[in-house]
């Protein structure tokens, strides 16, 4: 198979891959740039996909599948704040804690609604985002270059993953030009001085919640109605600490971030295309090994290029007026 | 770090702090949970009797509790040292899991050395391949300024791939479907505790309690020594309270960095003295079953103090079995609900830890009239 | 009365926990008798769960899986006049019945479907992780492609390194899709549940998978060749129902194509795909195992595939 | 909707006290900050408040301000009971305030932070538009120039706190509180933030003041109030009181403002610095060729403004800062990299930024006291600490320093700033070090201990110990120093010999004035 393809299937599943990890990533964003720690993406994610794929098998529709999992998700990032904001409880601890309880209960409730084992039932097409293919994607496919590249990239994703994308440079706006966005990374470095300007922080920092909820709700429905067809058990498989990697990553900044998922992406679908590949000299290379690369990789990005990543100065500081 | 004094509940009497508001949470935490048995079709009261019953009610129960409390305690204990230096070590996992490598590399190769000396030398490997499973991240973080929550948890996965491929390709017992070492001799195992006290003429039911019980309690009180009395731990913990001041006091924060690591990863590679050289007595897979990162909750639980941390594990042991008979008891309560139960628990006695703070200070003002 | 412990995977995992729970629940519909089931959470929870059930005087007790060898070896001794059965396993007690399945055998016969079936000159397999008893799997299938078509390449692909390895249909789907790129027209998967996004991938991509363990053709009929069947629900049902008239014996149970422990599914979902030419071949390669002509290799036992 | 569009909705009732505190209270769990605490504010006054550290002042601000809720009293804006929730009321009632410790985003622009909560709409750039007009208006006003765009971290304190001024006038405040503004500033600045706090008074602003430095009350305010231990002392109009009045009233003791000492009989070098080149953390060259000494038995000064060099030297020589170039001697050792061998040599140091470098905030104040000396085996039995010995030693210094409360496991950030810093000086002060490094010892310290920690520098010194002194305060430099040197753009722009120099001489050549050759040999 000649390059340019293989570039393109490479690149084409680096962005399917990339996606949900974008959307967690920009959840973390809110979150953590508001000053609250949010270890807990992996549970929103998964609660989110049971959520979508439990109302898309009742209702059949998609959308009633990202309303509900953004509801879910949106939920759960409330009782986060409830425990962190309102009770300045311990953000790690709870963020574990959700992540534990929400591996539970979709596993309790999809047995007892479902009884396939916390599974849900396969979705038929039309109750999931499927690939929309561009006009002229077709005719393209087979004129090299561009052509691929075209129908390839471009086409042919569904449409959470064009969502994903364009969540980037929105969220950007929303941090780098709104007045919510500033009082949002006030409050990460430096409460007090929101405080004293009049903001109640702890609305703040809710708000910021909700937001993070919203994103890592779209993220967790895309795992179950668009990258697979059904819910199943533990299916977010780590992403949500890969997500909070990407976010340090990119130094808790959005296009930075994108980027840092893009790489974990791209290592991830050329580690797929590597298992099984003889590499001149070295041989087959042993399957963990690749399975390990991306991770391998990740370290030593960070260690040889990435400086350090200053956080939020009030990360994970519960806020406290008496100081 | 003072135990009591900090935080929301500063200025509550020690015995409310200590006593009374956890007991306040698990209850809370306990009447959630009736509630969802009861939406279950189960009997509330009866679970909760379970779950007590199953986590203390007889001596193999009370030993399994112990057992796994005894994994806890390690990987809790882990996860405070690196926390008085301002470190979050996700990779608690990986450190356990390749300390594991280096106790059984031990209990396999070495084990012409008499059991006298095996036990030593198999705490050593483990301690030794976990700190150095620690180190790389910590090196990095100090010296490279790269986020050490990033590094651990991709230590974690490359933790996950070198053991299969060992385990695969080079450790594993020919003929056997899953990936696992052969079993270690004999005499390269730790003596299960009904055993040891049994020798001694004292009979207590079989559980996979075993002597590395005795090693976390001794881990406990070094780490308690450590922290708190030498001047090892006083530089640890002014480099994590305050860099700056440290280094006006003439300690590299740096250093302290890695010294924290390295204590760390030593603590959880331990773990796998009490699963594997303890119970299974091989080298498996995944042995670590979430241990490193339910770690995580027990230290800040625990308020990364020793004793805190003995009490957490405690509850978590007691979760573990408790829940296991709770849902051999009762078919209806499936393993996830246990699963949620914990979640629950964690959530309310850590997360929620100070939810009742306001309503018990009001009473206790109100009480005291002030 | 009887009772089943099911491996980490739970009993619901669409594979052979399932296969196993379905033959119990076909005994206990034929003979009334009801059994008791545990799902294990950790490793350390398997001695706790057969010794405890084996106090409370249950008969037989069947664990599902080989992850249960040691443990059953610690207990059967304690509880002599105990029944026990292991599936994947060989427990060499004398009160327990170790039932072992040849996968092997299945697999090289949906090989020679999958071969036939490709229109292009590859087909791929998809594993959980790269562990022995999946190495079987492929090994069995990549012999029996070669034996229909010898010059077909195989993709290989295992999906992970942790037990989420084992519940990623989206890694799964990412994987088949990469070897649908590649031009495999056939993907057969030994997944659990991450198969499940191999299956899926199959039917966006419009090519071919195959399924594994219980019957799998009507997930997405017109796209699964056909299943390697795995009849772990048969075996739970002869260790109930042997114990029941008390035929039951201790020793080591083969079960493979011969003694219809392995197989692969022919039925409404999938009789469009198989064409009477590839019925008869996988037919035929079927018999020739059964009389002894065609030995297939078994990876477990023998060590690395002469075929890659 | 943003607070600016809530501002002057106060206009004042004729002849009503611009703010009026009644009976206020406020508990901190055991500690009863203010008592029964009662101040009514002339408008278009500057009112002062004085007292001890610890007396409460910060507190009772922090009330009139809406962020920590009084437990009993009431407040009273232009005559009319106001209802302070939070911030936002006090913003809304006009009110606005310079925290002792500055209340910016670091990683904010100056546009960025005075926006902050006064956004007026959605997005940022009209109101940012906006503000950019306004602060030049203010600017020209008041005398309040700022780079609109710089980052607020990389600005100097006495910019940062314009910053905190301009966030209150461009919300509208027509009450100004400023909490120990000039504590950090060197006297230039000071100076200029008088002039400010004239013109907005001439403007009809309402401002109240809290300080150490009585020489600044006497000068700016028009009346004085005076706290002790949680109580309002007394009221006095500033045209009929004394300095030592005042002293006297926030004591409750005479107090000298100014240390008698005998002559300098002057020993050996303790500590020689020879061609001494340091660089900034920018990497700039901040300390060029410094040669200088400090004999045992002598106080030399360093005045300077901040920013020419003064910190970089301090910090190199205490071992907090590599040296590019030269060498330091103490007691005629070289000393080596770090400061461990340099505390053995008996070299002390009592760093300007306590909070940050000087103590540990979260540690109890007997694990902070022994910080630096923690190898100390006085501090041990075999190779454990003696919590029980540390804590008497510590309870030992800080009677002798008299820290309060004096209870060595109290947390320290539990302590007030003033007692933070007596804390720092009990630990290296108690040592008995033959050099004595301290940079800004009595920075937001209240008259009392300033005359107190005076009298054990000038008792170091009398005991033939070397100290070597940095401070913004021209007349702390005047008053304790043997010999002077001005540190002006990283070099020693000039000596002087105590008494020899004039307030007027001294600021010149800090202002980078005046030509080297006015040095004395
Ligand atoms: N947030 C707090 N929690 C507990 N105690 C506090 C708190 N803030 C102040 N205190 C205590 O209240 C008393 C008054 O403190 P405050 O800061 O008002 O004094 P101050 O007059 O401002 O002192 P200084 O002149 O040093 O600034 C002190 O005893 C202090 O220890
Ligand atoms: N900074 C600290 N943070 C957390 N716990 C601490 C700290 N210092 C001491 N402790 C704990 O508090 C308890 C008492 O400590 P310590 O032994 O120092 O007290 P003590 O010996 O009674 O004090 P003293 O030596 O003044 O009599 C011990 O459990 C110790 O571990
Ligand atoms: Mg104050
Ligand atoms: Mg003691």
């Amino acid at each position: 198979m000649e390059l340019l393809t293989l570039l393109a299937l490479v690149l084409d599943s680096t962005l399917r891959l990339s996606a949900p990890l974008i959307l967690a990533a920009l959840a973390g964003l809110f979150s953590e740039r508001s000053g609250i720690i949010d270890i807990g993406l992996e549970g929103k994610m998964l609660g989110a996909a049971f959520a979508a794929a439990t109302a898309a098998t009742f209702t059949g529709s998609p959308w009633a599948g990202l309303a509900a999992g953004i509801g879910a998700s949106v939920l759960l990032a409330l009782v986060h704040g409830y425990a962190c904001i309102t009770h300045r409880g311990n953000q790690v601890v709870s963020g574990l804690a959700l992540n534990i309880l929400v591996s539970g209960v979709t596993a309790v409730l999809g047995i007892a609604w479902f009884a396939q084992g916390g599974r849900t039932p396969q979705l038929p097409g039309e109750a999931r985002f499927l690939p929309l293919e561009w006009p002229g994607a077709a005719p393209l496919r087979d004129v090299p270059g561009v052509g691929t590249l075209y129908s390839e990239l471009l086409s042919g994703h569904n449409l959470m993953v064009y969502l994903a994308f364009l969540a980037v440079p929105t969220v950007a706006w929303v941090l780098y030009r709104t007045r919510f966005g500033l009082r949002l990374r006030a409050a990460g470095e430096n409460p007090q001085s929101v405080e004293t300007a009049g903001i109640s922080i702890i609305a703040l920092r809710y708000r910021a919640l909700l937001c993070t909820g919203v994103a890592c709700g779209m993220a967790g429905t895309y795992l179950s109605l668009a990258q697979s067809a059904s819910f199943i058990n533990d299916m977010t498989a780590g992403k949500g600490y890969i997500a909070l990697a990407a976010l340090i990553f990119g130094k808790w900044r959005p296009y930075p971030a994108m980027l840092a998922c893009l790489l974990f992406g791209f290592l991830d679908a050329t580690a797929i295309r590597l298992q099984g590949v003889d590499l001149p000299g070295v041989g087959e290379v042993p399957v963990q090994f690749v399975q390990a690369l991306p991770y391998v990789l990740t370290v030593v990005l960070l260690a040889g290029f990435i400086g350090r990543a200053i956080p939020p100065k009030a990360l994970g500081v519960p806020y406290v007026k008496e100081r | 770090m003072s135990i009591v004094a900090t935080g929301p509940a500063a200025g509550l009497p020690r015995w409310a702090v200590l006593g009374l508001l956890p007991a306040l949470n698990l209850l809370a935490a306990f009447a959630i949970s009736g509630l969802i048995v009861l939406l279950i079709g189960e009997n509330p009261w009866e679970a909760v009797r379970m779950l007590v019953w199953g986590a203390f009610g007889f001596q193999e129960a009370i030993g399994y509790t112990l057992f796994y409390a005894t994994n806890f305690i390690f990987t809790g204990l882990a996860v405070a040292v690196a926390f008085h230096c301002g470190l979050f070590n996700i990779g608690g996992e990986g450190q356990a899991y390749i300390g594991g490598l280096g106790m059984a590399l031990v209990c396999l190769y070495l084990d012409f050395l008499p059991f006298a000396l095996i036990v030593p030398a198999a705490v050593v490997g483990a301690a030794l391949f976990g700190a150095a499973w620690a180190f790389v991240p910590a090196w990095l973080q100090a010296y490279r300024g790269s986020h050490i929550v990033i590094t651990t948890i991709m230590f974690n996965f490359i933790a996950a791939a070198v053991m299969a491929y060992l385990l695969v390709n080079v450790m594993s017992r020919p003929g056997s479907m899953e990936p696992e070492s052969r079993d270690f001799a004999l005499h390269a195992r730790l003596p299960l505790m009904h055993e040891a006290l049994g020798a001694m003429g004292i009979d207590i039911a079989a559980s996979p309690l075993n002597l590395s019980f005795l090693w976390a309690l001794l881990c406990c009180a070094v780490v308690w020594v450590f922290m708190w009395h030498t001047r090892a731990g006083y530089r640890l913990r002014t480099a994590g309270a305050s860099p700056p001041a440290a280094l006006y006091g003439g300690i590299s924060p740096p250093r302290q960095i890695i010294v924290a690591m390295v204590v760390s990863g030593a603590l959880a590679g331990c773990m796998s003295l009490n699963e594997l050289m303890g119970v299974q007595h091989r080298l498996v897979l995944e042995f670590t079953a979430g241990y490193g990162f339910a770690g995580i909750a027990v230290a800040l639980m625990g308020r990364g103090h020793p004793v805190g941390i003995v009490l957490a594990s405690l509850l978590f042991g007691a979760l573990y079995q408790g829940g296991a008979e709770l849902s051999f008891e009762i078919p209806g309560i499936t393993r996830d609900m246990v699963v949620v139960i914990q979640g629950l628990v964690i959530l309310f006695a850590g997360a929620l830890e100070f939810m009742f703070v306001p309503a018990v200070r009001a009473v206790l003002l109100r009480s005291s009239g002030g | 009365a009887p009772a089943v412990v099911y491996d980490l995977g739970g009993k619901f995992d669409k594979s052979f926990n399932e296969g196993v729970y379905d033959g119990a629940a076909k005994f206990t519909a034929d003979t009334g008798i009801d059994f008791r089931e545990f799902e294990v959470q950790t490793d350390s929870q398997r001695v706790q769960a057969l010794r405890s059930f084996a106090r409370r005087g249950l008969d037989p007790i069947l664990a599902v899986g080989f992850q249960y060898a040691s443990a059953l070896d610690k207990v059967a001794p304690g509880f002599p006049d105990t029944r026990f059965a292991i599936i994947d396993a060989v427990v060499d007690q004398p009160n327990v019945q170790s039932i072992v399945f040849k996968e092997h055998e299945g697999s090289f016969v949906v090989g020679v479907l999958a071969a036939m079936a490709a229109d292009g000159d590859s087909i791929g397999f998809v594993g959980g992780m790269d562990v022995p008893l999946i190495r079987r799997f492929a090994c069995g299938y990549v012999l029996g492609a070669r034996h229909a078509r010898p010059g077909i390449r195989v993709f290989q692909n295992m999906t992970g390194t942790t037990g989420a390895a084992w519940n990623d249909p989206v890694k799964g789907g990412e994987l088949a899709k990469s070897q649908f790129d590649r031009g495999a027209s056939v993907v057969y998967h030994a997944a659990g549940s991450t198969g499940l996004g191999v299956l899926q991938a199959a039917a966006d991509a419009g090519r071919l998978a195959i399924g594994v363990d219980s019957n799998q053709n009507h997930l997405h009929p017109g796209h699964i060749l056909t299943s390697m069947l795995k009849r772990v629900d048969v075996a739970a049902y002869d260790v109930f129902d042997s114990a029941r008239r008390d035929e039951w014996r201790s020793g080591v149970r083969i079960l493979g194509l011969k003694e219809n422990g392995v197989g692969w599914s022919l039925d409404a979902h999938n009789e469009a795909l198989v064409t009477p030419a590839m019925k008869a071949a996988a037919d035929e390669a079927a018999r020739q195992i059964v009389s002894g002509e065609i030995k297939v290799h078994d990876y477990v036992t023998e060590g690395d595939c002469p075929a890659r | 909707m943003s607070s600016s569009e809530k501002r002057r909705n106060t206009t004042p009732t004729a002849g009503a006290p611009a703010v009026e505190l009644l009976r206020i209270n406020k508990w901190f769990g055991a500690v009863h900050a203010n008592r029964d605490v009662s101040l009514s504010v002339a408008p278009g006054t500057i009112h002062g408040i004085v007292g001890e550290n610890g007396a409460g002042k910060s507190t009772l601000m922090s009330i009139l301000y809406g962020f920590h809720r009084a437990d009993r009293g009431e407040i009273r804006i232009a005559g009319r009971p106001v209802a302070i929730r939070g911030s936002e009321d006090a913003i809304a009632a006009g009110i606005g305030m310079v925290h002792q410790h500055f209340m910016l985003v670091d990683t904010f622009t100056v546009v960025e932070n005075v926006i902050l909560g006064a956004e007026g709409g959605r997005l940022l750039a009209p109101g940012t538009h906006r503000a950019r007009g306004e602060l030049a208006e203010l600017a020209s006003e008041y005398a309040l120039e700022v780079p609109p765009d710089a980052l607020v971290g990389d600005l100097p304190v006495g910019l940062q706190q314009r910053v905190e001024i301009l966030k209150a006038l461009y919300r509208g405040a027509e009450i100004l509180v400023l909490d120990e503004p000039t504590g950090t500033l060197a006297p230039q600045e000071a100076d200029h933030l008088f002039r400010i706090l004239r013109r907005l008074k001439g403007q009809g602003k309402t401002i109240v003041l809290i300080t150490h430095k009585l020489r600044e009350i006497m000068a700016v305010t028009d009346r004085i109030s005076v706290m002790r231990q949680g109580r309002m002392v007394a009221h006095r109009d500033t045209a009929t009181t004394t300095v030592a009045e005042i002293a006297e009233l926030m004591v409750g003791r005479r107090v000298l403002s100014q240390v008698e000492k005998e002559a300098v009989k002057p020993g050996r070098d303790l500590l020689s610095v020879e061609n001494l080149r340091v660089r900034d953390d920018r990497g700039l060259s901040s300390v060029r060729n410094v040669s200088f000494s400090v004999r045992a038995g002598e106080i030399v000064g360093i005045a300077g403004v901040a920013g020419n060099g003064q910190s970089e030297l301090m910090e190199a020589l205490a071992g907090l800062r590599p040296v590019v170039g030269g060498r330091i001697l103490v007691a005629g050792k070289p000393v080596g990299a770090g400061g461990r061998l340099r505390r053995r040599l008996g070299l002390a140091h009592v760093p300007e930024d306590r909070r940050r470098m000087g103590l540990v905030m979260p540690f109890q104040a007997r694990e902070s006291a022994i910080l630096g000396h923690h190898d100390d085996p006085r501090y041990r039995r075999a190779a454990l600490f003696d919590w029980a010995a540390v804590s008497r030693d510590t309870a030992g210094k800080m009677d002798a320093f008299d820290v309060r409360p004096a209870d060595p496991r109290r947390i320290t950030a539990a302590f007030s700033g003033g007692n933070q810093q007596k804390l720092v000086l009990a630990r290296e002060i108690e040592r008995d070090p033959l050099v004595l490094l301290v940079g800004q010892p009595t920075r937001g310290v209240d008259i009392g201990a300033i005359e107190f920690i005076h009298r054990r520098l000038v008792a170091m010194r009398d005991a033939g110990r070397a100290v070597l002194l940095i401070s913004a305060e021209l007349d702390e430099i005047m008053g304790l120093s043997d010999r002077i040197l001005v540190m002006f753009g990283g070099t020693i722009a000039g000596e002087f010999p105590a008494g020899r120099a004039t307030e007027r001489e001294l600021g010149l050549l800090m202002a980078g004035a005046a030509g080297r050759e006015r040095s004395a040999p």
